[in-house]
C-alpha cells in the first residue's frame, strides 16, 4: 500500500494521546532505577572504599576536626556521577543507597551535590586513675551514667568495669583533683583466635586490600597492620568467627 | 520634410561609418564624436517620426530619386514606414544608441577601434534600412551588409578563444540563409516583375502559383535563419558568446528582431498566408520548439554569455509563437515581448559585459559573491533577471501574460489541443527561465567571493548609465503598460493586419481594391488589464505595513563587519562549527535533481550541438526543405 | 530553351548545398557557398531573358527621329545580378580570410577539429 | 471612498491581516493534527503565533557574507506578494480585485514567495543555502507543470466557449452548476491539485528544500530574529493561500445567502483541505529525495492533471 | 509594539539546538526521546532547530572533547540573544568517567555560562523536560532584561 501507516494515523487521530500530562505523575515501574544518591552519615564507617571504587571520582571528602572527634563531610557530586552504584555495592554498612528520584535538575551547582557527615570519635584508651593523688571522693562514680566506676572510701580502692564504660568523659570533668584521664588508645585491629581458625583462607580472599596471608600447609596466619583498613570484611567473612575486632597489642 | 527622415537616418549612419574609417582610425576623440553624433542624430530623426506615424496613423512612403510608380508599376526603390516598421525602427535606434554609449568605455582597452566603430555604424545603418525599406531586393542587400558587419564584429577580438570559429559558422549559415532569400526574391520577380513589396502583395491576391509558393517558402526560411529559430540557432549561440558584449547586445536586441520583422512582413503583408490555420500551426510549432530547446540548453551552460545567448533564442521562440497565432492579441503580445526582450536582454548582456570588464571571466564556476563588490550591477542584473522570468511588477510579466492569453484563447476557439500544449510549454519554459537566472544569480552575484576576485571594483559610470536607463525602461513598461499599448502596440498591430492601407499608401489609392486585396478580418483586441496604478499603491501600502511589523519589535540588529577584519564568529557564516572556508555552491552544481532526471535528453541534445559547421549547414538545408514541403501542402 | 538555364541553376544550387553540407574541408565549404551563389546569379539573369530581345540600350538616332525602340531584354535582373555577384565575391573573400586565420590558430582546417564551441 | 474600501480590502479583510492571522491559525491546526496522528498531545493551536512573536523578539544577526538589502528585503517581498494573492482569490464569493485573466496573475504571484526565499537564501552567502535554493528551484519546476495543467483544465471547464481566465468566471460557473469537484471529469485535476498544494507550501514529504536534518533549514540557515519570523509567517500564509485557492477552484459552489456565512464556510473548507492534503500526508510519509520528487510530479501528478485536461477538452 | 506578548512568547516557543561534543549518544537518544509521543516536548513548543541561528536553548551533551571544543565555542557564539545553555547529563559539567583524559577539556562552565544542568548519566526524559522547562522560564527573564 502506498501509505502503510495511513490507517494507523487516522485511528490515532481519534484516540486519546498516550502522552502523560506534565507535571507528569511520578514515573511508575521504576523498580531498580538508580537515581539520586542517599547517603546516611551515621552508618558510614569512613572505610574509604566508595572513594576508591568511584570511577568518575565523584565523591570527595573533607575532614573537619571537631571537639571529641572528627566530622567527615562526604559530598557526592551528582553532576560527575555515572550512577553505576558501585559505591553502594561496596559500602558494606549500606550507608550509600540509590533512590529512584530522577528529578536531578539544578540551576546552581549546589543543587546537585549530596552531602553527608559522619562524626568519628577519636578512639581513646581505657579510663585510668592516678591512685596516689586520688582522694577517693566518689564524685566520678556518682556521675558515671553507665555506673562503671566503683569507689570505696574506706579501703581507698577505685575499680572500673571496662565493658560498661562508654568513654563519655563525664567523670573526667567531675574529678576535683583531675586525676582521671583516658590512657593511650590501644590500637585496634583484627584479633586472631588460633583455636577456632581452620585456615580456610576465606579471610584472605575477602580482604579488599589483601592484608592477610594464610599458609595452609604450615598453618600460619599473618596480617599486615599498615595495609589493613579495619573494614571488618574478614571478620564478617570468617565462618568460624575466628576473627574479631578488638584492641591489639604491639 | 518628414518624408526624408527615414532615408536621411540610414544614409547618415553609412556616412558616419565612412567618415570614421577615414578620419578617426587613429584619433580616438574624433572617432568617438563622429560615431556618437551619427547615432544621436539618427535617434532624433526616428523619434521625430513617432508623432506622424504612430499618433496620426499616417504612413510615410518615399521613392528614391522621386521615381514614382508609372501607370501602376513601381520602378524605383521605395521606402515605406508604417507603424510596424517604425515600432521596430525605434527598437533598433534605441538599442544601438545605448550600445554606443556602453562601448565608449567598454571597448576602451581594445585596439583597432577605428574598424570597430565603422562596422558598428554599418551594422546599425543596415538594420535600420532593412526595417524601413519597402523594396524587397533592397531588404536583401541590407541583410547582406548586416551579415557582413556581424561576422566581422563577432570575430573582432580574434585573439580570444573561439571567435574565429564562431565568425566562420555565422558566415556560412548566414550566407546560406541569404542565398535562399535571394532565390525566393528572384522567383518572385520572375512572377510579378516588380520588387516593391506593396505591389507584390497586391498582385499575389489573385492566387498563389507554384513559383510564388516556392518563393514564399524560401524567403520564410531565409528570414528564419536571420531570426535564429531552432534549426538555425547554433551560430547565434556561438556568436553572442564570443562577440564583445556591446556587440552581442546589438545582436540580441536588434539583429534577431530584424529577422522577426522580416518574418512578420513576409507572413502577414506580402504573402498574407496567416489566414490559413495550417501555416499558423507550422509557425507556432517552430516557435514552441525554439522556446523549449533554447531554455533547456541554457540550463546546462557553464558560461554566462552563452546562457544569455540561448535565452535570446528561447525568447525569440516566444515572439514567433505569439506572431504565428494570427490573432490580434497574439500579434500585440508578440510585438510587446519583442520590445521587452530587447530591453531586458540588452540589460542582461550589459551586466554580463560589466562582469567581464571587472573580473575578466564569464565562467559561472569561477565567479561568486560579486554583489558586495559591484552592488549597482547586481541591482540592474536582478531587475533584468526578474523581468525576463516574468515576475509581476516588471515588463516581462505583461508580455508573457498576453502571450498565454493569446495561445489559450486560440486553443479554445479552434478547439485544437496543440495550442493548449503550446500554452503549457510556454509556461514551463517561463519557469525554466526563472530557474536558469536563479542559477546565474547564485553563481555570479550572491554566494561566496573567491580569493582572486577580491580586488574587483564597480564598472565606470559610462557603462552604468545605459544599464540604469534600460532597467528604468523595464520597470516603466511593466507598470505603465496601457500607455505603451496605446501609442506603440496598437498602431503596430493595426498596421500588420491592415494590408490594403499599406498597398494604397504605396501605390496610390484604389490600387488595392483594383487588385482585389482584402484584409484578414480579426476580432479586435479586447481585454481589460488590472490598473497598474492600483497595483503600485497596493505594493507600497503593504510594504509599509510589513516594515512596521519588522521594526516594531525593537529587536537589536547585529552589524555587518567590514570583510577585511578577522570575523567575530557571531557574524561568520554557519559551517557546522568549522572555520569559515571557501566553498562556493554555484554554476554547474545547481539543479542536480533536474539534471539527473533529464540525463537522456541532455545527452542527445548536447550531441546534436556538435559544433561542426557541416552539421549546422545540414540542419539549415533540412529545415528549409521541411518548410518548403509544408508550404506546398498548405498553400495549395 | 530557357528551361535549360533554370535546370542548370537549380543543379548548381543543389551541388553547392551538397558540398557545404558534406565536405569536411573548410575551403571546400567556402567553395560550396560560392557555387550556390553562382547558381542563384544564373537564375536571376535567366529570369530577365526575353526571346529575341536586344540589349536594353537606346540608340541616340532612334531617340532623335522618334523610332519606336526595339524589343528589349528586361534590364532589372541584370542590375540585381551585378549586386549579387559583388556580394558573392565579398562573402568568399571574408570566408577565405577567416579560414586562413582559423588555420593559423587551430593548425587544421578540418571541420571536425574546429569545434571548440559546442554543447 | 474607493480608496478607503480598497485600503480595507488590502490591509484588513482578505489582505494582509486576515491572511496572516488565519494562516498562523491554519499552521497551528496542521501541527496539532499531525501531533494527534502521531498519538501525542501536540502544541496548542496558537503555537505558530507564539513562534512568530518570539522570533520578533530575538536579535537579527546579519552575517558578514550576506548582502544586507536582499537579505532583509526578501522576506518582506514574500509577505507582500502573498497578501496580494488573497485579493484575487474569491473568499466566499467576494473578490477584492478581479480582472480578466487573473489566474495567470495568481500563478505568477505564487512564484514570488518562492523567488523571495531563493533570493534571501542565496544572498546569505552560505553553501548550505546554495544547495537549499537549488532544491527549492527544482521543486518549483516540479509542481509548476501540474499546477498549470490544473488551472488550464479549470479555466476550460468554466470558460465554455469564450474563455476568460478569471476566477470570477470560475466562481459564477460553480454557483450555477455545482462544485467543480463533483464533475467527474475534474476529479483527477482535483487530486493533482491536492498533491501540488503541499509541494508549494513545503510540508514534510516535499520540504526537500528546507530539510533541517540534511542541509540545516536550507535557504533559511542564516536567518534569525524578525527576518526569520517573516519567513515563517510567509510559509503559514502560503498554507492558507493554497488551500484557499483549492477551495475557490474546486469547492466554490456552496453559496448561502449572506457574505458572512460564505466566509465561514470558506474557512471551514480551508481547514478540511489543509488537514486532508497537508497534515495526513505529513504524518505518514518521510521526506523524498529531490529527483524522486521531480520524477513524481512530472509523471504521476502531471499525468492526472493532463488526463482531466484531455477529458475537459473532449467536452465532457 | 507588542512587547508584553513578545516577552510572554519567549518562554512559550523555545527552539532547541543540540550540540554533541563527544557524547556517547546516551543523552542524545534521551533528548530525542522527549519528542516522542510518550513525553511529547512539543506540547510546550519545544522544537529541534537545524541551525544555531534559529536556536533559543542550546543543549550540550558530551564531555567537550578537544576536537569539539573550538567548534562548540564558535557555534555557541552564533546563537542570537536571548539564549540559554542546558548541559545534559554529567559529562558536560565534569567529564564524568573521562575526567583527566588527554582529550577531554570537561567543565563546560569554562566556555560559557550554563543556565540549567540536568544530572544523571542519561537523565530520564522527564528530568530533561523539567530542565528544558526551567530553561524556557530563564529565557523569559533574559528577554525582559534585554528589552529594558
Amino acid at each position: 500500500m502506498m501509505f502503510p501507516f495511513l490507517k494507523k494515523a487516522v485511528t490515532n487521530a481519534f484516540t486519546k494521546p498516550s502522552t502523560e500530562a506534565f507535571p507528569c505523575p511520578e514515573a511508575e515501574g521504576l523498580g531498580k532505577y538508580r537515581g539520586r544518591i542517599a547517603f546516611d552519615g551515621e552508618k558510614c564507617v569512613d572505610c574509604g572504599m566508595c572513594i576508591k571504587v568511584c570511577a568518575p571520582a565523584a565523591i570527595t571528602l573533607d575532614r573537619e576536626d571537631v571537639e571529641g572527634g572528627q566530622n567527615i563531610w562526604r559530598t557526592f557530586d551528582l553532576t560527575s556521577c555515572t550512577f553505576c552504584a558501585t559505591c553502594a555495592d561496596f559500602c558494606d554498612e549500606g550507608a550509600i543507597q540509590m533512590t529512584t528520584d530522577y528529578h536531578m535538575v539544578g540551576t546552581k551547582h549546589e543543587d546537585l551535590l549530596v552531602k553527608g557527615v559522619t562524626f568519628k570519635k577519636t578512639i581513646m584508651g581505657e579510663l585510668e586513675c592516678d591512685t596516689d593523688n586520688c582522694i577517693y571522693c566518689g564524685l566520678c562514680a556518682r556521675n558515671c551514667p553507665q555506673g562503671a566506676i566503683t569507689v570505696d572510701r574506706t579501703t581507698k580502692t577505685w575499680q572500673i568495669d571496662h565493658e560498661k564504660c562508654v568513654k563519655c568523659g563525664i567523670c573526667i570533668g567531675k574529678c576535683p583533683k583531675k586525676v582521671l584521664k583516658f590512657g593511650e588508645p590501644k590500637p585496634e585491629g583484627v584479633v586472631f583466635d588460633e583455636s577456632k581458625c581452620v585456615y580456610c583462607t576465606l579471610c584472605a580472599k575477602k580482604c579488599p586490600v589483601g592484608a592477610i596471608e594464610v599458609d595452609r600447609p604450615n598453618k600460619t596466619w599473618t596480617i599486615n597492620r599498615e595495609t589493613c583498613i579495619k573494614c571488618g570484611a574478614c571478620v564478617k567473612g570468617c565462618p568460624k568467627q575466628a576473627l574479631s575486632m578488638g584492641p591489639i597489642e604491639e | 520634410m518628414i518624408q526624408h527622415f527615414p532615408v536621411l537616418a540610414v544614409m547618415l549612419l553609412f556616412l558616419g561609418a565612412f567618415c570614421v574609417e577615414i578620419f578617426g582610425s587613429n584619433n580616438a576623440g574624433i572617432r568617438n564624436t563622429i560615431a556618437m553624433l551619427a547615432a544621436t542624430i539618427a535617434l532624433v530623426l526616428i523619434y521625430a517620426l513617432i508623432k506622424p506615424v504612430m499618433i496620426d496613423g499616417e504612413i510615410i512612403s518615399y521613392w528614391m530619386g522621386n521615381w514614382a510608380p508609372v501607370s501602376g508599376y513601381a520602378i524605383g526603390i521605395g521606402y515605406e514606414v508604417d507603424a510596424l516598421s517604425l515600432f521596430f525602427a525605434l527598437l533598433v535606434v534605441t538599442t544601438f544608441w545605448l550600445s554606443g554609449v556602453y562601448s565608449m568605455s567598454y571597448m576602451a582597452k581594445d585596439h583597432h577601434l577605428g574598424h570597430y566603430y565603422t562596422l558598428y555604424l554599418m551594422l546599425s545603418g543596415s538594420v535600420l534600412g532593412l526595417v524601413m525599406t519597402g523594396d524587397i531586393f533592397n531588404m536583401f542587400v541590407m541583410i547582406e551588409i548586416m551579415t557582413f558587419a556581424s561576422v566581422a564584429l563577432t570575430a573582432f577580438r580574434n585573439e580570444n578563444e573561439g571567435t574565429l570559429e564562431a565568425g566562420f559558422k555565422y558566415l556560412v549559415i548566414g550566407s546560406m540563409g541569404s542565398s535562399f532569400t535571394l532565390t525566393g526574391i528572384a522567383l518572385i520577380y520572375g512572377q510579378c516583375h516588380t520588387l516593391n513589396m506593396a505591389q507584390i502583395s497586391a498582385q499575389l491576391c489573385t492566387g498563389m502559383t507554384p513559383t510564388t509558393i516556392m518563393a514564399f517558402a524560401l524567403i520564410v526560411a531565409g528570414f528564419g535563419v536571420k531570426s535564429y529559430i531552432v534549426p538555425f540557432h547554433t551560430p547565434a549561440a556561438d556568436a553572442y558568446m564570443v562577440a564583445p558584449t556591446s556587440v552581442s547586445m546589438i545582436f540580441s536586441g536588434m539583429v534577431n528582431k530584424a529577422g522577426v520583422y522580416g518574418m512578420i512582413r513576409v507572413l502577414y503583408i506580402i504573402f498574407r498566408a496567416m489566414d490559413k490555420s495550417s501555416v499558423q500551426m507550422l509557425v507556432v510549432i517552430f516557435g514552441a520548439v525554439t522556446m523549449f530547446i533554447g531554455v533547456t540548453m541554457a540550463l546546462a551552460q557553464h558560461d554566462f554569455k552563452r546562457l544569455l545567448a540561448f535565452h535570446s533564442i528561447s525568447q525569440i521562440g516566444y515572439v514567433i509563437t505569439a506572431i504565428g497565432l494570427g490573432t490580434a492579441l497574439g500579434i500585440t503580445g508578440g510585438l510587446f515581448h519583442a520590445m521587452n526582450h530587447t530591453l531586458f536582454k540588452g540589460l542582461l548582456f550589459l551586466t554580463a559585459g560589466a562582469v567581464l570588464y571587472a573580473t575578466g571571466t564569464t565562467n559561472l564556476d569561477k565567479l561568486g559573491g560579486l554583489s558586495k563588490k559591484m552592488p549597482k550591477t547586481c541591482i540592474c542584473f536582478l531587475i533584468g533577471a526578474f523581468s525576463i522570468s516574468g515576475l509581476p511588477p516588471f515588463n516581462g510579466f505583461v508580455s508573457k501574460w498576453l502571450v498565454y492569453q493569446a495561445t489559450y484563447t486560440k486553443a479554445v476557439e479552434t478547439g485544437n489541443f496543440v495550442y493548449a500544449i503550446v500554452t503549457v510549454v510556454a509556461l514551463i519554459v517561463s519557469v525554466m527561465t526563472l530557474a536558469s537566472f536563479i542559477k546565474v544569480t547564485q553563481a555570479v552575484f550572491f554566494g561566496q567571493l573567491p580569493a582572486e576576485l577580491k580586488k574587483t571594483q564597480e564598472v565606470p559610470a559610462s557603462m552604468l548609465v545605459p544599464m540604469y536607463l534600460m532597467s528604468a525602461l523595464c520597470v516603466l513598461c511593466g507598470i505603465f503598460y496601457p500607455i505603451v499599448n496605446k501609442y506603440l502596440l496598437h498602431p503596430a498591430t493595426e498596421a500588420t493586419l491592415n494590408v490594403t492601407n499599406y498597398i494604397d499608401k504605396m501605390m496610390g489609392d484604389g490600387y488595392a481594391a483594383m487588385m482585389g486585396a482584402q484584409n484578414i478580418e480579426v476580432a479586435p483586441v479586447q481585454f481589460s488589464y488590472w490598473n497598474p496604478i492600483v497595483w503600485l499603491i497596493l505594493f507600497v501600502i503593504i510594504f509599509v505595513a510589513a516594515f512596521l511589523v519588522i521594526t516594531g519589535s525593537k529587536s537589536s540588529r547585529g552589524q555587518v563587519l567590514n570583510p577585511g577584519v578577522k570575523y567575530d564568529p557571531k557574524y561568520a557564516t554557519f559551517f557546522s562549527g568549522e572555520e569559515e572556508l571557501f566553498s562556493q555552491v554555484g554554476g554547474s552544481d545547481l539543479f542536480w535533481g533536474f539534471k539527473t532526471d533529464w540525463k537522456g535528453y541532455y545527452k542527445v541534445l548536447e550531441g546534436l550541438h556538435s559544433g561542426i559547421v557541416t552539421d549546422y549547414a545540414g540542419w539549415t538545408v533540412m529545415a528549409t526543405a521541411i518548410i518548403t514541403v509544408c508550404m506546398f501542402i498548405f498553400m495549395r | 530553351m530557357i528551361l535549360v538555364n533554370y535546370i542548370a541553376s537549380i543543379i548548381l544550387i543543389v551541388l553547392g548545398l551538397y558540398t557545404v553540407c558534406t565536405k569536411k574541408n573548410l575551403i571546400k565549404v567556402v567553395l560550396g557557398l560560392g557555387i550556390v551563389d553562382y547558381g542563384v546569379n544564373m537564375l536571376i539573369v535567366s529570369l530577365g531573358f526575353n526571346d529575341g530581345g536586344t540589349a536594353p540600350i537606346y540608340q541616340m538616332s532612334d531617340l532623335l527621329n522618334g523610332v519606336a525602340p526595339s524589343f528589349f531584354v528586361d534590364p532589372v535582373p541584370q542590375a540585381l545580378t551585378l549586386t549579387s555577384i559583388v556580394i558573392g565575391a565579398c562573402v568568399d573573400a571574408m570566408a577565405l580570410s577567416l579560414v586562413i586565420m582559423i588555420y593559423r590558430k587551430y593548425k587544421s582546417i578540418n571541420a571536425d577539429d574546429v569545434r571548440r564551441l559546442h554543447g | 471612498m474607493i480608496i478607503l474600501r480598497s485600503l480595507f480590502y488590502i490591509l484588513i479583510f482578505p489582505g494582509a491581516l486576515f491572511t496572516a492571522c488565519f494562516g498562523l491559525f491554519l499552521a497551528g491546526v496542521d501541527r496539532k493534527v499531525v501531533a494527534r496522528m502521531q498519538h501525542r498531545i501536540g502544541p496548542p493551536l496558537r503555537q505558530p503565533m507564539y513562534d512568530f512573536f518570539k522570533l520578533l523578539g530575538k536579535e537579527t544577526i546579519i552575517p558578514h557574507a550576506a548582502n544586507k538589502i536582499a537579505f532583509l528585503g526578501a522576506p518582506i517581498i514574500g509577505f507582500v506578494s502573498l497578501a496580494l494573492i488573497m485579493l484575487f482569490i474569491p473568499v466566499g464569493g467576494l473578490t477584492a480585485f478581479s480582472g480578466n485573466a487573473d489566474m495567470i496573475v495568481i500563478l505568477y504571484l505564487i512564484t514570488i514567495p518562492g523567488v523571495a526565499l531563493i533570493v534571501g537564501g542565496s544572498s546569505s552567502g552560505s553553501p548550505y543555502a546554495g544547495i537549499g535554493i537549488s532544491r527549492e528551484m527544482v521543486t518549483m519546476m516540479a509542481y509548476e507543470l501540474p499546477f498549470v495543467l490544473v488551472l488550464l483544465a479549470v479555466a476550460r471547464k468554466a470558460g465554455g466557449s469564450e474563455l476568460a481566465f478569471s476566477m470570477e468566471q470560475v466562481a459564477n460557473w460553480q454557483a450555477a452548476n455545482g462544485n467543480m469537484l463533483f464533475q467527474w471529469s475534474m476529479i483527477p485535476a482535483a487530486i493533482a491539485m491536492l498533491l501540488v498544494v503541499p509541494a508549494e507550501v513545503g510540508t514534510q514529504p516535499f520540504d526537500v528544500a528546507e530539510a533541517e536534518t540534511e542541509i540545516c533549514e536550507g535557504p533559511l540557515i542564516e536567518y534569525s530574529g524578525s527576518a526569520l519570523g517573516m519567513f515563517k509567517l510567509n510559509s503559514a500564509m502560503k498554507m492558507f493561500v493554497m488551500s484557499g485557492l483549492f477551495v475557490s477552484l474546486f469547492l466554490g459552489g456552496i453559496r448561502t445567502g449572506f457574505v458572512v456565512c460564505d466566509v465561514i464556510v470558506f474557512i471551514l473548507l480551508c481547514i478540511v483541505v489543509t488537514i486532508l492534503c497537508m497534515s495526513t500526508i505529513h504524518a505518514v510519509t518521510a521526506r523524498l529525495k529531490i529527483e524522486h520528487l521531480f520524477k513524481f510530479y512530472w509523471t504521476f501528478v502531471a499525468g492526472m492533471a493532463l488526463c482531466s485536461l484531455i477529458l475537459v477538452w473532449c467536452g465532457l | 509594539m507588542f512587547n508584553k506578548l513578545i516577552n510572554d512568547s519567549a518562554s512559550k516557543s523555545p527552539w532547541l539546538y543540540h550540540i554533541n561534543s563527544g557524547s556517547c549518544n546516551g543523552c542524545d537518544i534521551e533528548l530525542v526521546a522527549c519528542l516522542t509521543p510518550r513525553y511529547d516536548a512539543e506540547r510546550f513548543g519545544f522544537k529541534l532547530a537545524g541551525t544555531p541561528r534559529h536556536a533559543d536553548i542550546v543543549v550540550v551533551s558530551g564531555p567537550v572533547t578537544s576536537q569539539s571544543k573550538e567548534r562548540l565555542i564558535r557555534t555557541l557564539a552564533q546563537v542570537p540573544e536571548p539564549k540559554c545553555v542546558v548541559s545534559l547529563g554529567s559529562c558536560p559539567k565534569s567529564g564524568n568517567v573521562f575526567k583527566g583524559s588527554y582529550s577531554v577539556e570537561a567543565p563546560l562552565d569554562d566556555y560559557c555560562h550554563v543556565d540549567v544542568s540536568v544530572a544523571g548519566c542519561t537523565p530520564k526524559p522527564e528530568a530533561i523536560m523539567e530542565g528544558l522547562y526551567k530553561a524556557a522560564l530563564i529565557l523569559k527573564e533574559k528577554r525582559e532584561a534585554m528589552h529594558k
